[in-house]
């Protein structure tokens, strides 16, 4: 490395963003990063608590889980995960961009990244919102907004004192009491319970990742980030690709198998 | 002592020339030693509240009947005394307090790596207090500090949900500290600092940080659901609609039992620093010690079935915890060790912090000891959820993480305020508590074999003799908790000024100025040697330096 | 100590920072889709063609996400070229999920639940 | 001594047995817990820096040490251990013949039915001498029950049974407790266990008393001491059968719509998905409960649920003649 790079180097270490319990750049960078992974590693076990309730009671009520899953929207399911994969991939990219100090391409890929997490965030809202609609006794959202088409509702998804699972997806299509069991207990209700839970706080964490990730897009508007300085975008990137592994998971344990 | 007067420039100094610029300097600080003041604070004032509870609970068990109060408040008492005490005082008390100050300073730092986040934590306990507070205020909460579903989730009607959220927010604050000394403790280490060159108050801190990012997550989640099932009536743990009341329980202790060694492991790492310094030797063992903290955070991960054992738990789940528990007793007692093998041929004065050091061995030695009775499932299924039950973990929480709080606080109070405290007081203090607090907790382990069980209310007449017994104990305890409040506030004031290294020990926190400066060194320290790098002469020097008259 | 500190001031990509290039996230991302549209399809499979048992179903999509989160992790979390630590901490926040799950499930397999779960009125 | 005991009562088998590993544990304790003070008390007053001794060349670590304390307390723990585990194992596993009584908790008290219909409030009266194996379940939150004399202690959960075992020895009143915190009077939730000689305890059983039932209503406790069936709670079971319109599916026979209940009690069926399942009460109870979680291969899961239909009691009682019908099958 030329000596006059090194002298550039030497300049940022005593820069604005290198914070006074910090010897060097270098220091502040791998701290940032350890941070951030500790701070994943309390992320995974967060979701580990809802993972573990999902295993027990996938093992307690196979039949239900098979039932439930069948009622959920696989086909969006898969758009929202190719929709995540993508995001990953730019995030990657910006990351990319960042240290090759490419801020145009930067912008591009930050700004990508969060209209996929919005598309994300969209679709999920749809597929939330069909749930509900059920429960209203629409037949899709639209309907249910428009007040039209309203009847008695056959199904309702969303757990709580409505809750009711079809019949004819029922274990025991043949007897009405059994129907009515399934609805008071047994697994269904825990199956949309976990569904609404797992999904939920990840679209949580998904909403503070895109809070994250605009924060991330004005600093590099205004050209916080240099090829020696781009911290934020790392541990940012970090924080959207757990987001990303989580939803790995969660779509083939809830929509598929 | 070899300065008059203390230091022009400290932590402590700022030139607010308002008062609403001195509290903004303190309320918005970054500095680690101001943020450890502001959970000094904190901490002790929940400690007070705490401890009020426990009197109302102890005064009430003075007779059999339910005389002073009615059974809703008695429950609440006790409940508001353990949410309090393990949540908001045991959990954050020395690292949060001793932790914070201590940690940047005996690795050579400025600061900790993420002095802003410090910040929040503090504020997020504070947050999460202040849930508690109001929960108790208006109301509180009557399920005790397990929350055991479906009690909690669905039978209960006081507040539940608010006392989670101070705990769940409280979680958080918690796994921001661990965090900030994971990375500072890797990162952030003096030129020369090895890791076999750390003190061992460092190695505890750290095991400790690891459980809490592991394990104070899967709290929150599980006490998010039970808020989740208590508001909307679905269930996830409550049997009438499929859920298992069980699995609460498993995710609740997967936390709650690795939160006991969040609670003691740093305690052992203030009583590591003050056996060698009052001994004017290096540690027995310093690895054997620094791996049995390791050692003790990963087992302690593996062993919170045994708090299940009547639980219904499967026998074969009962027989591999209660295994696993056993090998965790085995780090715990190589510590004990090799404490007491420091003390051979050393120089020991009795000194507060000394004193409560040795206290400590002796009482955490007995709730060590009873651990292994609880571990044990035959002899379990007879004295859980007793008085016995009360007694160790009092013994472990009350004689262990206390005794070294105290003490880590006495030996580190010249530093903190560069000021001494009165000796005499100091010894008297701990003396009475060491006394008060035998007394009360004893008689516990009596009563628990006699199957006395516990969070009751009224009880059989048998039992009352132990019970009175108990309270007088506490009485006594109360007062030697009290003691320490008036001459350490005296010697804020009238203190004589300690000096950079009053205490003649080793470390860096004590080749700083006494209160440290801002930025702790004003040149970063080059470490050459060990921790507790007293020359082999150390003790016969200092012997032969002690004259009639001198300290004890 | 992997960690050791180091007091040059001036190096851009010590050897241990290095780098990973554009082509290997494109290549990285291929994976991922293809493992995405294997997962799928092998979903539809089940579902419209052969029955398959449902344990060999969850090994075979577990399987396909354990890969997607190896791959993630690896490349562009950046953890193939990051310090020993943040390989230990990425690691261990995996191991300490086992501990949970694996201890937890022992417990319910040998307790025979959920026959003990009959409901309540 | 009564006012101010330091011991408990020895009233079961299992007393002694877990009073000697206590012992044990304490002795073990004391030599610890005993000796350690002294040795630190030693070291403290002979080291302290006023005295003159010899502090020459001082050790800060010793392998063979280390390794003696690391191994002799690993030893140590090791028995305790499995002395521990054998006894749990034995405390946790209820012998083939045993007296089965019914236990309900609820928020603040126990209700006890025993095998001929006769019920009683917060007492439990059981023989001396005769291994009693308590079949118990809550309807609201956990319990636990909880007889200091006896060592034994099991939590009692809602929506399953829990079981638990004892074998009284010695005549007396005994403390009973609820020691899983249940609430505002969980410390009222007490009562006293009686162990009666065994001519004594069937003389208590045949004289009827009026109690009342966890719902409320009182019960006579005339009818259910029927003399003409051995186990008159199995006869309300046959009643409520007959009532329920069960027998019109199960036949005895076989052949109906649902399985032959004859022998189910304690053999292995074989389930719709090709698992097998033990019939004991907790799979009777979910099949009365839950009929379609898990169906007898080679029926249709048509059987309504009788879920809110009958109570916990007469879910016990229809236990109980299901039960009946295994002996008379074999």
């Amino acid at each position: 490395m030329a000596t006059i790079t090194h002298e550039e180097a030497h300049t940022h270490t005593h820069g604005p963003e290198l914070q006074h319990q910090f010897e060097t750049p270098e220091q502040q960078k791998e701290a940032a990063t350890l941070g951030m992974w500790a701070f994943l590693v309390t992320e995974i076990m967060l979701f580990g608590g809802i993972f573990m309730a999902y295993i027990a009671y996938r093992w307690a009520f196979p039949e239900a889980w098979e039932e439930s899953a069948a009622l959920l929207n696989t086909p969006l399911a898969t758009v929202n995960t190719v929709v995540l994969l993508v995001s990953s991939l730019t995030v990657a990219l910006a990351v990319n961009a960042a240290e090759e100090g490419k801020k145009r391409r930067l912008v591009t890929m930050l700004v990508l990244t969060i209209v996929l997490g919005l598309t994300f965030l969209v679709i999920k809202g749809y597929e939330y919102s069909e749930k509900f609609a059920h429960c209203a006794g629409a037949k899709d959202p639209i309907s249910w907004i428009t007040g039209s088409d309203l009847h008695e509702s056959h199904e309702c998804l969303v757990p709580g004192r409505g809750f009711h699972f079809p019949a004819e997806h029922g274990s025991a299509s043949g007897g009405h009491g059994a129907a009515k069991t399934a609805t008071m207990q047994s697994g269904h209700q825990l199956f949309f319970l976990l569904y609404f839970s797992a999904t939920g706080l990840h679209a949580i964490h998904m909403i503070i990742g895109l809070g994250v990730m605009t924060t991330i897009l004005v600093m590099a508007v205004r050209d916080r980030f240099s090829p020696t300085y781009f911290t934020p975008v790392e541990i940012g990137g970090l924080y959207w690709h757990l987001i990303d592994i989580i939803w790995v998971f969660l779509f083939p344990l809830f929509y598929l198998v | 002592m070899s300065t008059l007067s203390l230091p022009q420039t400290s932590y402590i100094r700022d030139n607010s020339r308002t008062f609403t610029d001195w509290l903004k300097s303190w309320l918005l600080t970054v500095d680690h030693k101001r943020i450890a003041i502001l959970y000094l604070l904190a901490i002790n004032f929940f400690f007070l509240l705490g401890g009020l509870a426990a009197t109302l609970v102890r005064v009430e068990l003075i007779t059999p009947q339910g005389d002073l109060m009615s059974s809703d408040v008695y429950n609440r008492a006790f409940t508001l005394h353990g949410v309090i005490m393990v949540f908001f005082f045991l959990i954050p008390s020395i690292p949060a307090v001793l932790g914070n100050f201590l940690v940047p300073l005996m690795i050579g730092a400025r600061d900790l790596a993420f002095p802003r986040l410090n910040l929040l934590s503090w504020y997020l306990y504070m947050i999460g207090g202040i849930f508690a507070l109001i929960a108790a205020v208006f109301g509180g909460v009557d399920t005790g500090w397990t929350f055991y579903t479906p009690f909690s989730s669905t039978y209960s009607n006081s507040n539940v949900v608010m006392t989670i959220t101070g705990a769940f927010i409280m979680g958080f604050s918690s796994i921001l500290t661990g965090l900030n000394f994971i990375v500072t403790i890797h990162k952030m280490r003096a030129p020369g600092l090895t890791w076999f060159r750390l003190p061992l108050f460092i190695w505890a801190n750290y095991a400790t940080s690891i459980i809490q990012i592991l394990a104070t997550p899967v709290l929150g989640i599980a006490l998010l659901l039970v808020v989740v099932e208590r508001l909307w009536g679905v269930g996830i743990y409550d049997p009438a609609l499929g859920g298992d009341p069980l699995l609460f329980q498993h995710l609740f202790w997967f936390y709650s039992h690795p939160a006991v060694y969040i609670m003691i492991l740093p305690a052992m790492g203030v009583i590591s620093e003050l056996i060698s310094t009052f001994s004017r030797k290096r540690i027995f063992g310093y690895e054997f010690i620094a791996f049995s903290s390791i050692a003790i955070a990963i087992l302690g991960f593996l062993v919170w079935g045994h708090h299940m054992f009547v639980s219904s738990q499967s026998v074969y789940a009962g027989l591999v915890f209660s295994f696993i528990t056993m090998l965790v007793a085995i780090p715990s007692a190589i510590k004990v060790f090799n404490w007491t093998a420091t003390l051979y041929k050393g120089s020991i004065s009795y000194r507060t912090p000394m004193l409560y050091a040795l206290g400590f061995i002796g009482l955490f030695v007995i709730g060590g000891l009873t651990g292994i009775f609880l571990g044990v499932t035959a002899v379990d299924l007879h004295v859980t959820d007793t008085y016995f039950v009360v007694a160790h973990f009092h013994y472990v929480m009350v004689g262990g993480t206390i005794m070294a709080y105290l003490g880590g606080i006495h030996f580190w109070w010249p530093k903190m305020t560069g000021r001494m405290y009165n000796e005499t007081w100091g010894g008297i203090a701990a003396l009475i508590i060491f006394v008060g607090f035998n007394m009360t907790f004893f008689p516990q382990f009596i009563l628990g074999y006699l199957g006395m069980p516990r969070r009751y209310h009224v009880y059989p007449p048998e039992f009352q003799i132990l019970h009175v017994m108990s309270t007088a104990g506490a009485s006594i305890l109360a007062i030697g908790f009290i003691v320490p409040l008036i001459y350490l506030g005296i010697s804020l004031r009238k203190g004589a000024i300690a000096g950079d290294n009053p205490w003649g020990a080793t470390g860096l926190e004590w080749k700083t100025s006494s209160p440290p400066p801002t930025f702790n060194f004003d040149k970063t320290p080059i470490v050459t040697e060990e921790a507790y790098a007293y020359p082999p002469e150390a003790a016969e020097r200092d012997a032969a330096a002690w004259r009639p008259g001198s300290p004890l | 100590m992997a960690e050791q500190h180091t007091h040059a001031h001036a190096h851009h990509h010590g050897e241990k920072h290095t780098h990973i290039s554009r082509g290997t996230y494109y290549r990285v991302f291929a994976a991922l889709m293809v493992l995405m549209v294997l997962t799928v399809a092998a979903w539809w499979v089940e579902k419209n063609l052969i029955e398959l048992p449902g344990w060999l179903a969850v090994t075979i999509a577990m399987s396909i996400a354990i890969a997607k989160t190896v791959l993630i992790v690896l490349y562009f979390m950046h953890v193939k070229i990051s310090s020993r630590m943040t390989q230990v901490y990425a690691a261990g926040a995996f191991v300490w999920l086992i501990i949970l799950f694996v201890i937890t499930m022992g417990d319910y397999v040998a307790r025979g639940w959920p026959p003990q779960a009959g409901p309540l009125p | 001594m009564r006012d101010f005991p330091l011991f408990p009562d020895q009233a079961s088998t299992f007393a002694t047995q877990v009073d000697q590993l206590y012992f044990f544990l304490v002795a073990l304790s004391l030599i610890f817990a005993g000796v350690l003070p002294f040795v630190i008390l030693y070291l403290i007053v002979r080291y302290h820096r006023s005295q003159k001794v010899d502090r020459s060349n001082p050790v800060d670590s010793n392998l063979k040490l280390e390794l003696t304390w690391t191994l002799i307390p690993l030893a140590l723990v090791m028995v305790v251990f499995f002395w521990g585990a054998f006894l749990y194992v034995q405390m946790r596993t209820p012998p083939a013949r045993t007296l089965d009584v019914y236990v309900i908790g609820k928020q603040w008290m126990w209700h006890v039915q025993h095998p001929n219909g006769k019920r009683e409030n917060n007492e439990l009266h059981v023989p001396v001498g005769q291994p009693v194996r308590l079949i118990m379940t809550s309807q609201d939150v956990i319990h636990s029950f909880y007889v200091p004399a006896f060592r034994v202690k099991q939590d009692v959960l809602p929506g399953r049974y829990t079981i638990m075992w004892f074998e009284a020895t010695k005549p007396g009143e005994y403390h009973l407790f609820c020691a899983e915190y249940c609430g505002t009077e969980h410390s009222l939730m007490i009562g006293r266990v009686v162990a009666l000689p065994l001519a004594d305890y069937e003389r208590w059983l045949a004289t009827p008393g009026p109690v009342v039932l966890p719902d409320g209503t009182i019960d006579t406790g005339q009818p259910v001491v029927a003399p003409t069936i051995g186990d008159p709670m199995a006869a309300a079971g046959a009643r409520l059968f007959t009532s329920l319109g069960c027998a019109g599916c199960h036949a005895m026979a076989g052949g109906g719509v649902g399985p032959s209940l004859q022998g189910l009690y304690g053999s292995n069926s074989v389930m719709s998905d090709g698992s097998t399942v033990l019939a004991d009460e907790n799979y009777i109870r979910e099949s009365i409960l839950n009929p379609t979680a898990r169906v007898v291969s080679g029926y249709a899961a048509v059987m309504p649920s009788y879920q809110g239909q009958i109570t916990e009691d007469q879910l016990n009682q229809l236990i109980a003649y299901i039960k009946s019908l295994a002996d008379t099958g074999n």
